[in-house]
């Protein structure tokens, strides 16, 4: 079994109202050395283990997990028993 | 002229769209559910709005990718109307039919009212009816309608006449305060606005009819041609 | 193996175990004499839940009994999870109302969103295709950081799970006070559209037919925290204990769509939703209402954790799912239906003749309890009541004098009041449209739907001034009855019935079960009189902060009411320059728990406003039979902050302005809160008419359409200002205060 | 300067809708060795550097960043220049 752990970011350029969200709520919490925030996802996904694994999980991240228009992705891969 | 409207689990403005179209157009139209589809038979293909599977990972993203996507994009590329309207055109940019993606609304909370548009195209299959640079009241409902796309594409858009409508006070932080587009070839449009809760005085005004107008009014020419 | 099958019924009656879970002794002692042997853990968890006064109502049954609850309308009262009205042409409206107000308490956003998915259940349950929503809110004062916290994620939670299953969120009420500090309440009311044909109901009727289960698999959610109290006898690790309700909008869409398919299906017997004590009472209710037993496999319960007990099973709270049952040897018809959806219908149980209630789990018989014992047979509990202090104080003052001196800084301070302030920022973010039917959206006295296919309209509303109900319960809670009746027949319709949600703190402290008590007195008086029977309901007690103070008693009404053509349909909004502004009505020193005293005195004291229901009734129907004459341009009732904000908020949508003149005391004259007032406006030309049929009616002056906001006395200009930046300061309050810093 | 990258998942046995959704989305993707997704949030908050960066952190996250009744939180705190 392995546990892959994916980051999906927005792209740089790619406004983030909920970053700036929190920022701005950080900021009123007087949090003043908070200088941006960014705000993305993260998924842990239980996949049995395969050969092709990365290519598996590239696919997928292609395909449905981030919009290549304004997404990256990054990931690990990672052993359980 | 016989319209489908494609129903995904979570779409929830399909009947609006039927109504739309049976009541106030007067025209056929079908629910078809998603894995049922038999899209060929039909004229033009209506997406919905709604949640189509919870808008879960990102609105429209998990409908892009059911089997029925296949269909609107043969009846795309066959040239026949498709008209994605707020979930639907979120599935119509995570398909890639057109071009862009949909962040949340710049002060991300979900809006429902009426706004104003400008009819900035007035010779698409989908506008005609419209004078052009008209101003039209139609409804929101979103959440996520803050259309993005990056400058080059933005710019491309404008040189094509690829915009159809844009917000006179833009509510959601969409680049050049765009409310809804075409792709190049003019038969797909994507807009967040609602125009199937505008075709009746009782319940708001009769502003979105036209747009459905338009659509008939481009096929009975088609049809007269062809005849 | 779970540890917590080896308490045994030993150890949880010599450790009273059982009053962890909420039972009292003589309950405990009761349950021994039914079953005539110790319950075991998973027996004492499903008395404990079904006797608690959520399931039960042990503690205000005595007083739902007073409730009139018939009328040749009422197709359906109180006791299916929702009720029906007869509204002609063989179709019928299903409404209910639900409070969710511990859970919002704690996880406001899923608390509100499961509230809604909960009352939605309520209805589709019946065979009813969900219509609209609304909702009740009461919070605290925005100015505390977590009152705030709480009111924007409650508001998110009823627009993240209406808005995604696509029922209109159509109105409501918020209700800012410093009584819900501590304790805000969330209550949502459902309304849905039948044909009489497919009313369904909750039985487990049929010897030998099969018991489904579908929807979301079962966790640990929501299960009575009282349950792990003993956490040192079970060993249960950290994740395993109770979890919040997480709702899931996208699976209730489905159930619904389903659910309103498999009603057409003529294999299907019954259908109930699993609500609160989850599948305890989803089964024990249908079986006990058909008379019959049912068996339960709970092996085949599908489950979304492992090593779940049968206790947790039974007593899980997870939100969306439903029980059928069905006509034996046809489940494989219903789980096609079902299986459209991607949801997985599964036969659980069995319906059985033994009028026992049965479960088994892993080869062993782990309950075995009569099914009326459970459903039937809580106790009823006559709780002592007793006259609060305060009530024979304020009934002994005379009457409140608020001074005032500048009436324009007045008028604009109450219009900034939360309470009172537009409440655009909230339903702003519910879908108001989606059906394509909504006729009048929020903002109005009522919301209005057309019925599709009809020439009818439904008008809707909830109501309900808790502060008159603290200061004279019985007065309150006629006043909460008549306000909603007023607001629908503003909007053009003939009340129909309504429902109610009981929100007051602990039942047990006398002065609390008195005000409960007059409360229902007060509005039983006012349903009696204005022909609106109660057709559904909930109780939602022990509304008390950490400090033992309780809320304000707020029994929140919400009614539905027939709008016969739509072209009858009237909003509270002024349409014309000239016409003539009516004031129905004479108006009395009337400050009583008042808008005004609350800002003058930061507190609510003295006799309420009071109410002639006969008179209510009276203007109610004259004020009806105008407008469906064609007679009224607009309707508003006069509540909240008097005639000063009446007259405010119906010039606001078209920014339209006023020239009125006012009689006696100016304060009196603009800010009381006397009650069964309307406020018109009519046509120049159809003066004559209209006087014909409201007698009583008062032209106090015009409609203006150069947008400027005149008062005047004895030929004095006593106020004046523009419509607009009134409409500024009502419009810019809430905004203001959820923004600024704390 | 500090990036601090804040993982916030769902506590165990909270239900998560949404990675049931994308779940059942990559099976029928025909992905069918994953058994399991659950979805979280990713956070990268730049910074300026203090002494008590951690304590900050902590304070953010229980304050405003997680919902601590469902969510857990981790993070890892990176120097950038
Ligand atoms: N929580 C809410 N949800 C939806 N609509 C609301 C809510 N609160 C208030 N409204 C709407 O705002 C308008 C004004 O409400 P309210 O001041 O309570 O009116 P009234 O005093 O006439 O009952 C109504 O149309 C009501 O439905
Ligand atoms: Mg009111």
């Amino acid at each position: 079994m392995r546990k892959v752990k994916i980051y999906i970011t927005l792209k740089e350029g790619v406004l983030d109202p909920q970053g700036k969200a929190v920022q701005n709520s950080l900021h009123s919490l007087e949090y003043k050395n908070v200088s941006e925030v960014r705000v993305g996802k993260y998924m842990e996904v239980m996949m049995e283990d395969t050969n092709d694994i990365e290519e598996q999980v590239d696919k997928m991240c292609d395909q449905l997990l981030a919009n290549p228009v304004i997404e990256n992705y990054t990931y690990t891969i990672e052993e359980v028993v | 002229m016989k319209f489908a409207v494609v129903v995904f689990p979570g779409s929830n403005c399909d009947r609006d769209m039927y109504f739309a179209v049976k009541d106030a157009l007067g025209e056929e139209a079908d629910l078809v559910w998603y894995q049922e589809a038999e899209l060929s038979s039909y004229d033009a293909v209506l997406l919905p709005g709604g949640f189509s599977y919870g808008d879960y990972l990102r609105s429209g993203a998990i409908a892009s990718t059911s089997d029925v996507i296949g269909q609107i994009r043969e009846a795309a590329e066959a040239g026949k109307p498709v008209l994605g309207v707020c979930n639907g055109f979120q599935i119509l940019l995570e398909m890639g039919l057109l071009p862009g993606a949909m962040l949340s609304n710049k002060h991300l909370k979900f809006m429902c009212h009426f706004e104003t548009l400008k009819v900035e195209n007035a010779e698409t299959m989908f506008t005609r009816e419209y004078e052009p640079q008209e101003k039209i009241s139609i409804p929101i409902a979103h959440g996520d309608g803050n259309y993005y796309c990056d400058e080059a594409t933005y710019q491309e858009l404008k040189d094509n006449r690829q915009i159809a409508f844009t917000y006179e006070n833009n509510p959601n932080g969409s680049v050049g305060d765009i409310a809804g587009i075409t792709n190049k070839a003019g038969n797909v449009l994507g807009m967040m606005p609602h125009p199937e809760r505008a075709v009746e005085a009782l319940v708001g005004n009769e502003d979105g009819l036209r747009l459905f107008q338009s659509i008939l009014t481009h096929w009975r020419n088609n049809h007269a041609i062809k005849a | 193996m779970p540890s917590k099958l080896e308490i045994s019924p030993e150890q949880i009656e010599q450790q009273k175990l059982y009053s962890e879970m909420g039972l009292r002794d003589e309950e405990y002692a009761s349950i021994k004499e039914i079953l005539g042997r110790r319950p075991n853990y998973t027996e004492t968890g499903l008395f404990s839940v079904m006797w608690s006064e959520h399931c039960s109502y042990k503690n205000s049954k005595p007083l739902l009994r007073k409730f009139p609850t018939e009328g040749p309308q009422v197709l359906q009262g109180p006791g299916e999870g929702a009720g029906i009205i007869d509204i002609g042409d063989d179709q019928a409206v299903v409404f209910k109302i639900e409070s969710h107000n511990h859970p919002s308490a704690v996880e406001p956003y899923q608390g509100a969103a499961t509230g809604v998915g909960g009352i939605l259940r309520d209805v589709f349950s019946m065979g009813a295709r969900p219509i609209a929503l609304l909702n009740s809110l009461r919070f605290g004062s925005l100015k505390q950081p977590r009152v705030k916290y709480l009111f924007e994620e409650v508001v998110r939670g009823i627009a993240g799970y209406g808005n995604c299953v696509g029922v209109p969120t159509v109105g409501g009420e918020v209700q800012f006070d410093n009584a819900y500090n501590g304790n805000p309440l969330v209550n949502a009311m459902c309304v849905g559209l039948i044909e009489h044909k497919d009313i369904q109901k909750g039985i487990a009727a049929g010897i030998g037919n099969t018991v489904m289960y579908v929807g979301a698999k079962t966790g640990r959610d929501g299960i009575h925290g009282a349950t792990f109290a003993s956490e040192e006898l079970s060993e249960e690790s950290e994740e395993k204990r109770p979890s919040v309700q997480v709702g899931d909008p996208f699976m209730e869409k489905l159930l619904i769509e389903a659910c309103l398919d498999v009603i057409q299906h003529e294999a299907l017997v019954g259908i109930q939703d699993m609500g609160a004590a989850g599948l305890t009472s989803s089964a024990s209710e249908m079986a006990s209402k058909a008379g019959t037993g049912m068996t339960m496999n709970l092996d085949l319960i599908p489950q979304r954790e492992l090593d779940m007990t049968p206790y947790e099973m039974m007593l899980s709270e997870s939100q969306e799912r439903m029980l059928l049952v069905v006509e034996k040897g046809r489940e494989e018809e219903i789980a096609q239906v079902f299986r459209k959806y991607d949801l997985d219908a599964v036969a659980v149980g069995e319906v059985t003749d033994t009028k026992r209630f049965r479960l088994e789990h892993r080869g062993e018989m782990v309950a075995d309890v009569p099914v009326d014992s459970l459903a039937e047979d809580a106790p009823v509990y006559h709780q002592p009541s007793a006259i609060p202090a305060y009530y024979n104080d304020f009934q002994a003052m005379e009457p409140y004098v608020p001074t005032v001196t500048d009436h324009r800084y007045t008028l604009h301070n109450l219009l900034s009041q939360p309470t009172i302030a537009s409440k655009e920022w909230v339903y702003d973010q519910y879908d108001s449209m989606v059906q394509t039917n909504t006729v009048v959206s929020p903002g109005s006295d009522a919301a209005v739907l057309r019925v599709r296919g009809t020439d009818k309209a439904l008008a809707m509303t909830t109501d309900c001034n808790s502060r008159y109900i603290y200061v004279d319960p019985e007065v309150g809670g006629k006043i909460a009855v008549a306000e909603a009746a007023r607001n629908i027949v503003c909007s053009g319709g003939r009340p129909l019935g309504l429902t109610d949600g009981l929100n007051f703190g602990s039942p047990e402290n006398p002065e609390i079960f008195w005000q409960m008590e007059k409360s229902v007195d007060g509005m039983s008086a006012a349903c009696n009189e204005l022909g609106t029977p109660v057709i559904s309901g909930n109780v939602s007690l022990y509304n008390e902060s950490f400090g033992g103070q309780a809320v304000y008693p707020t029994p929140v009404v919400g009614m539905v009411g027939l709008i016969e053509h739509t072209e009858q349909i009237t909003t509270s909004h002024m349409k014309q320059d000239g016409d003539l502004i009516y004031l129905i009505g004479e108006t009395k020193v009337e400050f009583g728990g008042s808008e005004l005293q609350g800002l003058l005195e930061d507190r609510h004291f003295g006799p309420a406003p009071a109410i002639d229901l006969q008179i209510e009734a009276q203007r109610q129907n004259q004020v009806l039979t105008a407008i469906r004459s064609g007679l009224v341009q607009s309707a508003h009732d006069l509540a909240e902050g008097g005639l000063g904000v009446a007259l405010a908020e119906s010039l606001f949508e078209q920014e339209l302005g006023c020239e009125v003149t006012i009689e006696g005391d100016p304060t009196t004259a603009l800010f009381s809160e006397t009650q069964s007032r309307f406020l018109l406006s009519v046509k120049p030309e159809d003066r004559e008419a209209f006087e014909k049929l409201v007698p009583e009616g008062r032209v106090i002056g015009n409609v203006k359409g150069d947008g400027g906001y005149r008062i005047l006395s004895n030929d004095q200009v006593i106020l004046e200002d523009q419509t607009t930046k009134l409409k500024h300061t009502w419009k810019g309050a809430i905004p203001c205060l959820v923004k600024s810093k704390v």
